[in-house]
This record gives structure tokens, C-alpha cells and sequence, in this order.
């Protein structure tokens, strides 16, 4: 697959997966802070989405930046500037579509680093970052693609017993204990349909 | 959910024109990038003040926008941070040259996004963070505590200063000491709908009420049984007050903020029992606030704020101000 | 029922005691018999203007004493009309010689206890009495249409002539002709509570309004399924100018009223609806209110109100009002 | 029974039955008024009981225009000044207690004319009238005392078909048929108590 081709199957393909998980990233948002998650990340990549065809043509490093800087301005809120940040740290990191497994775990660990410093957080705070974080160590591992999906749907699983310390979750104290992070879920969901996009080549 | 409303995303657009008509004597709309000024824009010499966060809380911020209080404001999603591309688009517009004092509530949405703002936009600018309140003990998370009513009277007081001619520093050095000596916590009757999401954010049993909640629905410190207003001000008094361990005979100002479902009838009865919580604690009441200001859409409930007051902190609160939601003090 | 109160005897004495203490630069509280007056009392040589009717409406009438506007209301029960000893010592406390204005809501009730007043009190006095509610068609019944939102214009407008001097004749012919130039209507979305009955009126289901509802929970026009902002807004458009009739290019002041529970993101989309409406039917909106003023408890809904205004009528809208409720003109 | 007896006794009866009713009343006023008919009456009536001692050691006439100003001057709404000018247009029209049937109805009459007057009502427009115009004149007819009580009832029930074109029901156009009227059915209560005052003698 080109580059151009990889660009506008992702945008597809996380598009749809937002769209069609929309209402469960907004429960889950419900639970544990204020409910606008579904429509914040739908909002971004709707925003993303208008902006299909100038990505694809744009080398995939500049293509990444731009997303990200499309994301910052236009979903506010926490996952805004957290998703905002790590794609254009990602874009910042690689000029070319990563060729290898290093490559591309090199890319993700961009965007780790950029949520990690955007949001002054860390793994174990119940955030983004408990599923990001253990995909990247699955590929790391040499994970298949199946196996970084499971990776991905394990580690979302596992906040919920997590105690927030991070985000608008961690107001609630004790009490953030039992739910999903809506900003981890949506990770996933991401990182599903990049699997998704991967397996097309 | 049923609310006044059109089509669920024109809700913001729509609602915002409609209060930019209503006030067109007082501010000015920006559709895009999305802000609310004073009227005329930039002030040259003056201090600009800028505040914005999630809409759903009006007149949070766009009804204090005008003479004597903001000089912008920011209006994001419903409980959603509005982007940078708002509050550059609104710093470019009113910086008079004297600087720019962002007023941020405390949550890492809002935190992100206006630090964000300073890697696109350079310019003189300071930040005012609000976190005023007490009902999350902030030994238990790392997040600080969120930035509630209290941001009111950071606008008010500081907004004046401006107005007289303070510097940014000084602005800066007032608002933090407004919002140290401020405390607020609130109670939930009933839960807010966010339009997109389409129903209640959490479901409260007919005899249940929310202590400690927040502007969005988040929890609070724990649900419990429906009790007395005089019992619900109790909490909210000893809670406040233990932060803020006032001197006996302290002067404060006392705001009574409804959460946007709860009529004044009841605002009105949550500030006697205040009233009479604070003589018993030897506190004076110099100065009072009773209304919806810091709402959380249709939610029914209040919060107490208390804020401790000196010389300088009542002259700038009777300062003229001249706002779609407070007025007072024009010839 | 969730309310912010303690016992259900004791929330209109409670809440007027946070009001008096809340506004005491403003008005002073008689309790027994219970009133509310302008600071200082009668002002020699004005016509006072009283107002009152049952509480669960507030702002109105409380809220609106203070000079320029009120100078006494006399709150009833709640939804109750007030009894005629209110009344009496309300004028008595406020009568400057000039004697007294009653401005009352057209329902059985008030209508009554105002009459009883002038059996027992004898006085120069005359009364506005205000029937705006379009809703409901006055070829149906005898009673006349109900007062509503329009009573907060009236009581604006008259307030301003008698400060300025206007004497009774021409403040009863003022108030009727405000009164006559005024239309309103209103939707509910929800049922308000009254405290003693302890339930909600009336129940509507999750999809249903109840259309031209009045403001103390009485049913309406009908009950129809929950439709957009904008078919809301063009009924009751359509339905007060029916009424009205005005001219094109006719100038208009418009109310958008809250009717307690409905937050003011909506009501200003509200307004923006009326806005896009009025200019269709080529009205010029020369005035604009947007708020809770004449509310029906925690009810969700809202009323619209437009006044065809001339050029005294404006004069006096802009006049200069201090009270707890509406504040603007002042040095 | 003499005077001051009965008026003892129909204040405790009066006030006893419409406190075991207010949430009655009030309900019925929640369906065509305002929710408040239960509330009112109770209150008006406590004021009352609240100066039994005086009333009882008054003259019967002076008793009833005394406990007339009390309604008045404590309830407000529609049923304060017209059952408040009721009882003070009876203890206008009758110094003492009534001694025969004849009187009675004299006495009712008084009281049923002042609510005509004050509310610019009459029979058939859906409001207390249609309780106690009836039960005048089942007392013209000679009925007994359970005959007076069952026209009482009759009344109310009879109220439902009608339109209310009075009060504040006749906002309701033709949505106010079908429902009985608050306040004949409070004036069915208080008829009732004074039957069984009467009774006692
Ligand atoms: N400081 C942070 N570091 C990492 N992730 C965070 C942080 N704060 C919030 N998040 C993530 O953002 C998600 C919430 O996003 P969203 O609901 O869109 O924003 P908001 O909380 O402002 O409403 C959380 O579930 C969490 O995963
Ligand atoms: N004009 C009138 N004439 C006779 N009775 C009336 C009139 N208006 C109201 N009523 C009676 O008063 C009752 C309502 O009393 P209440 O609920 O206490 O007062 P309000 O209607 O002011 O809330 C009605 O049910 C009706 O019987
Ligand atoms: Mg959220
Ligand atoms: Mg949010
Ligand atoms: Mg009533
Ligand atoms: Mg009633």
C-alpha cells in the first residue's frame, strides 16, 4: 500500500470506528466524568475526515501533523490536546510511512511521549496511557497483528480497577474504581482499526 | 432529553447568537473561531482579561463579558474545552498591549488546551487558575481541585482592577489571592443531560442527593440520602470554612449559585441558612451573590462559595460592571 | 419532591428573610403582615406602585421593588393570592400621598383579594389589572385571559413614570396601555412541584409539552408531542401577533422568559428563534429581556412576550431601575 | 346545644374533616387549578381552631363574621375571599343561632349570595356554588339531615360533566370536564361537618 492509499484508509477506517462507538465512549464517559467523549472524538475525526483528500497527498509525516493539528482544533476538552499532541509528535517523528516493527514502534512511542508530557501523566493513572503503553510493548514483543488487538482490548479491561489520578476521573476518587477509561477505550478503538488498515496490505 | 432546542449541534450556534443579539450593546460574536467581546474590542493600555471553558455553565462566561469584567470569552463544546485556535483568534482581537490574563477553571481539558496556546501565540500573558473547591480532599488525587463558582468573583474583582488600570502582574498576583481566598462546594438534586449524549449523566433515586458535585455531573463526594437545606448548608459550611480557617469577625462575600434547574425561591432560602450558619461563626457578610451563574445545564442544585474580603476586594467588587449577567454601578 | 428546603411551613418565610438579607441596600421585609417594600418606605408626592399574587414566581413580585419600579409586593402562599392584610399594611407603609397603584394578574384570586382591599382601606388608588396570555382563546370562558410575563414590562414601565412624577390617572392609563399592547405565551416541558401538594401537577411523558401552559402549572392549549425550538417559537409568534396586529416595520420589545428549571442556553436560542421570526414578519426588536422573571417554581419552559412599543414606552424601559432583579441606569 | 357549644363543635368538625381531606382537595385542584385548594382550606381553617375560645364565647352572628375575616386574612387564592365573605355575609344575616329550618336556609342563603357577588358567579359554572346551592335547596325542600348529605354529594359529583367558565379551571376551556371541582367538594365537607354537629344536639 502507498502511503497515500495507507493515509486515506486510516482516516476511513478510524472514522467509522469512532462513529459506530460513539455512544459507548460517552457512557463510559458518563460513568466516571462528564459525558462528551463519544462527541468530542467524533467531532475530531469528522474534522479529520473533511481533510481526506489533502492529507493523502501530503508526504505521511506532514499527513500526521496535520491531523493532529486538525484534532487540537477542534475536539477541546482532555482528549483534544492529548490526541492533538501525539499525532503531531508522531508526525514530527517519522517523515515516511514506517517501513518496519522498529519503525513503527518508534512512531507510537512518539506519540506516548507527547501524551505523557501533554498531560503531565503517566501509566497507571487510569488514562489513555494504560492502553497506548501496553500496545506499544506488545509490538515491541513482536506481537502479530491479532495479538496487538488483544493487547489493546486487555489493557482497556484492565483500568477498570484502576484508581484515577489523571483527567476529570480522578474528582471522583475511590470512587472511579470499577469503570473503563473512555480515553483508553477509545485508544483501543483506534488501534483496531490501524490493525484493520494493516491487514488490507 | 427534552429541552428548548433545534437540532443538537446548532444548539451552541444558535444560542449564541441569540445572547449576542440580546446583547449588542455589550459584546460582539466571533462564529469563527468561536469567542464573545466586549464590545468595540481591544482596550489600548488596559490589561485584557480572557476566560472561556465547556459551555453549559452560562452566563459562565460569555454573560460576564463587558465593562468592568472580561474582556473575552471562549466558549468550548458543552463541557468541553473550547481549542486554542478561540483564544488566539480572541487574544488577537482585544490585547490592548498591556497583556493578556487568562482566567482558567482547574480541569486538564482546559489546563491542555490554554497551555497550548502559548506554543502558537506569543504575547505578554499570565494565567489565573481557579480551583476553589473543597468538596474532593486533594490528598486523594493528583489533579488538584476543580475550579468552580469561586471563578465569578476572579472575574469580577480582577476585571475591575484591569479596568482601573492594574498591570499584568498585579492582576495576576489579585486574581491568585481572590481564588486562595475562596471556597466553594456544591450539591446536585437532579443530574444535567449533555445534549449529545442524550441522557442523564447519572441517575439520582427520587430521595437521593449528589454532595460535592462538580459544574459537569461529575460525583462528588458521595450520594446520599435528600436532607435538609440547613443540614446541606451545614456541610457546605464546615467544609468551606475548614479550608479557609477564617479569623472570627473575618469580613467575606457569600455567593449562592444555583446549578441552572433550581428556582430562587430556593436560592433565596439556601442563603438564609448561610446567613445564619455564618453569624453563628462569627463571620460578617459584607457582600452577597444570589442567582445562577455557574451552572451546569439544567441541573437542580446549588453551591455556597465563600470568599474572604479585604479593603481592596470589596472596592473592586462595587466597581462598575456592566455585563449581560451582572450590572451595576453605570450611570 | 427534591427541594432545597426544610420544612414545607417554613419556605416562604425563610426565603423572603434571605432575600431582605441578600438586598437589604435595596428593600426591607415586613413578616407579619407579610410584605416586601423599597428601602425607606413611602417617598412623598409618588404614586406607589404595588404589586403581589401567589409566590413560586420569583423574581416577580419581590424582586422587582426598588426605585423605578415597585414600591411594595406582597407575597402570597405559594400560587396563593396574597390576603388582603398585606395589602392594607402594604400601602400604608408606602402611600406618599400620591396614592396607590395595584398592579395585578388577572385570576379570580388576586382579582378578589385586591377588591377586598378597598372594603376594608380607603385611599386614593386605582388598578392595572394584566391579562397578556394569548394562549388561551377568550370566546371559551369568562374569565378573561390570564396575567402573565407582560406584568414584569408594566411594572417596568409604570415604575419608571411614577418616578419620574406621573400621577395615578396617568399611571393606570400607562399600565393599560403597556398591559393592552403586550402578548404572551408559553410552553412547559415539565410540571413544577408544588411544595405542600408534593408532587408535580401534571405529568407530561418523556415526548410530551404541554402547549400555551400558564404559570402556575394549569394546563394549556393542549398537550402535543415535543417538537423543534423554532415550531415552539412560530406558534407563539403567530398566536401574539393575532392578537397584537401590529404594523410592519412596527417597533417591538420581546421577552423571553424562563420559567424556572430551563437553563439560559436555551432560553437566548430561544430568543434567537424570536429574533429570525420577528424580522420575518418585519418587526423591529427595539428592546430585549432574556431570564428567569416570571417563573412557575423548578418548571422547565419558558414564555415569549412581545410589546409593541412607541417612543415614551422605550423612554421608559431605559429608564434607570434598582432592584434586585433588573439593575441598570445607575450612578 | 347552645351557642357557644356548637360553635366549639362545628370549629373542631370543620377543621377535623378538612384536614383529614387537604391532600383530597389538593389533588383535585392538580387536576384543573393549581394545587394549592387543600393547602388553603387547612390553613384557613387551623387559623380558625386557632380562636375557638373566642369565637365560641361570641354571639353565633358576631362568631361567623369573625371567623369570616380569619379566612380572609389567612388564605387567599379564590376560596379565601369567597368563603371568608360567606360566613361574614351569614353573621350579618342572623344575630343568633338558627332556631328552625327556615332560618337555616336564611342563614345559607346569605352566605350563597356573597360568594355570588364576590366571585360574579352563578350555579353552573363549575365552582362551589354547584355544591352549595343544592344543598340549599334540598334544606327549602324539607329534607332531612342524611338527605342534606347526600344532595351534597350529588352536587360535587355533578360538577364533573361541567365547563368551568369560573375560577381558574375556565382556562382549561373543555379540558375542565370531567373532573369534580376543589371547591365543592370542600364545601360538600364543611357541609358535612355541620350535619354532624347538628346530629350531636
Ligand atoms: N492528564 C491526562 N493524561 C492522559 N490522559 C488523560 C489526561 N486527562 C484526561 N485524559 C484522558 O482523556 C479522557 C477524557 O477525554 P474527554 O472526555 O474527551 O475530555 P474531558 O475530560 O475534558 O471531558 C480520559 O478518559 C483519559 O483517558
Ligand atoms: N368566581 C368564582 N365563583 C365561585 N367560586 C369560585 C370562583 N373562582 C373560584 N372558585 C372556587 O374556588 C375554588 C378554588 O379555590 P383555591 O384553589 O383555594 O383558589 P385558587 O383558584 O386561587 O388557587 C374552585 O374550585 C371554585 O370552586
Ligand atoms: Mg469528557
Ligand atoms: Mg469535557
Ligand atoms: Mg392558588
Ligand atoms: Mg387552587
Amino acid at each position: 500500500m502507498t502511503s497515500d492509499v495507507l493515509i486515506a484508509r486510516l482516516i476511513d477506517l478510524i472514522g467509522d470506528r469512532i462513529e459506530a462507538h460513539a455512544s459507548e465512549l460517552t457512557e463510559l464517559d458518563q460513568a466516571i466524568g462528564d459525558g462528551d467523549h463519544g462527541d468530542n472524538m467524533r467531532r475530531g475525526f469528522k474534522a479529520v475526515s473533511g481533510e481526506k483528500e489533502a492529507l493523502a497527498n501530503m508526504p505521511f509525516g506532514e499527513a500526521l501533523k496535520k491531523a493532529g493539528m486538525t484534532l487540537v482544533m477542534n475536539v477541546g476538552g482532555a482528549s483534544g490536546p492529548l490526541y492533538g499532541s501525539a499525532f503531531m509528535a508522531m508526525g514530527k517523528s517519522a517523515e515516511a510511512m514506517p517501513g518496519s516493527r522498529v519503525e513503527a514502534a518508534r512512531l507510537l512511542e512518539a506519540g506516548i511521549e507527547a501524551v505523557k508530557s501533554r498531560g503531565k501523566s503517566d501509566v497507571g493513572a487510569k488514562t489513555m496511557l494504560d492502553a497506548l503503553v501496553p500496545v506499544l510493548k506488545s509490538i515491541e514483543a513482536g506481537a502479530d497483528i491479532a495479538a496487538v488487538r488483544k493487547a489493546a482490548d486487555a489493557a482497556v479491561e484492565a483500568t477498570k480497577p484502576m484508581l484515577a489520578t489523571k483527567g476529570r476521573a480522578a474528582f471522583l476518587g475511590e470512587r472511579s474504581i470499577g469503570h473503563i477509561d473512555p480515553g483508553a477505550r477509545s485508544s483501543a478503538l483506534i488501534v483496531h482499526a490501524v490493525c484493520d488498515a494493516l491487514e488490507e496490505k | 432529553m427534552k429541552k428548548l432546542i433545534n437540532a443538537t449541534d446548532d444548539i451552541l450556534a444558535e444560542s449564541l447568537r441569540g445572547f449576542a443579539a440580546a446583547h449588542a450593546d455589550i459584546v460582539e460574536l466571533s462564529e469563527e473561531p468561536r469567542f464573545v467581546m466586549r464590545k468595540g474590542g481591544a482596550v489600548k493600555g488596559k490589561v485584557a482579561l480572557i476566560s472561556g471553558g465547556g459551555s453549559g455553565h452560562e452566563p459562565l462566561h460569555t454573560g460576564f463579558v463587558g465593562k468592568g469584567m472580561l474582556d473575552a470569552a471562549c466558549p468550548g463544546q458543552i463541557f468541553t474545552s473550547p481549542t486554542p485556535d478561540q483564544m488566539i483568534a480572541a487574544a488577537q482581537a482585544v490585547d490592548g498591549g498591556a497583556g493578556v490574563l487568562w482566567i482558567v477553571k482547574n480541569y486538564s481539558g482546559d489546563v491542555m488546551n490554554f497551555e497550548m496556546v502559548s506554543e502558537f501565540h506569543d504575547g505578554n500573558s499570565a494565567t489565573v487558575l481557579t480551583n476553589d473547591d473543597v468538596a474532593v480532599e486533594s490528598s486523594t488525587h493528583s489533579q488538584g481541585r476543580r475550579g468552580v463558582a469561586a471563578t465569578v468573583i476572579v472575574e469580577k474583582i480582577v476585571g475591575a482592577a484591569a479596568e482601573q488600570g492594574a498591570d499584568l502582574a498585579a492582576c495576576k498576583a489579585l486574581g491568585d489571592r481572590v481564588n486562595s481566598a475562596s471556597g466553594t462546594m456544591g450539591v446536585a438534586l437532579t443530574s444535567c443531560i449533555v445534549p449529545a449524549a442524550g441522557k442523564p449523566t447519572f441517575d439520582l433515586g427520587e430521595g437521593e442527593i449528589e454532595m460535592g458535585v462538580g459544574i459537569h455531573g461529575e460525583p462528588g463526594r458521595r450520594r446520599e440520602a435528600l436532607k435538609p437545606a440547613d443540614a446541606i448548608v451545614g456541610e457546605f459550611v464546615e467544609t468551606i470554612l475548614a479550608d479557609l480557617k477564617p479569623a472570627s469577625g473575618e469580613e467575606v462575600l457569600v455567593l449562592v449559585n444555583g446549578m441552572g434547574g433550581t428556582p430562587l425561591m430556593e436560592l433565596y432560602l439556601v442563603y438564609d441558612a448561610v446567613a445564619r450558619q455564618c453569624a453563628e461563626h462569627g463571620l460578617k457578610i459584607e457582600r452577597s451573590l444570589v442567582g445562577n451563574y455557574c451552572t451546569s445545564l439544567e441541573m437542580q442544585g446549588c453551591s455556597v462559595t465563600i470568599t474572604k474580603l479585604d479593603d481592596e476586594m470589596k472596592s473592586l467588587w462595587d466597581a462598575p460592571v456592566r455585563t449581560a449577567a451582572l450590572n451595576w454601578g453605570n450611570g
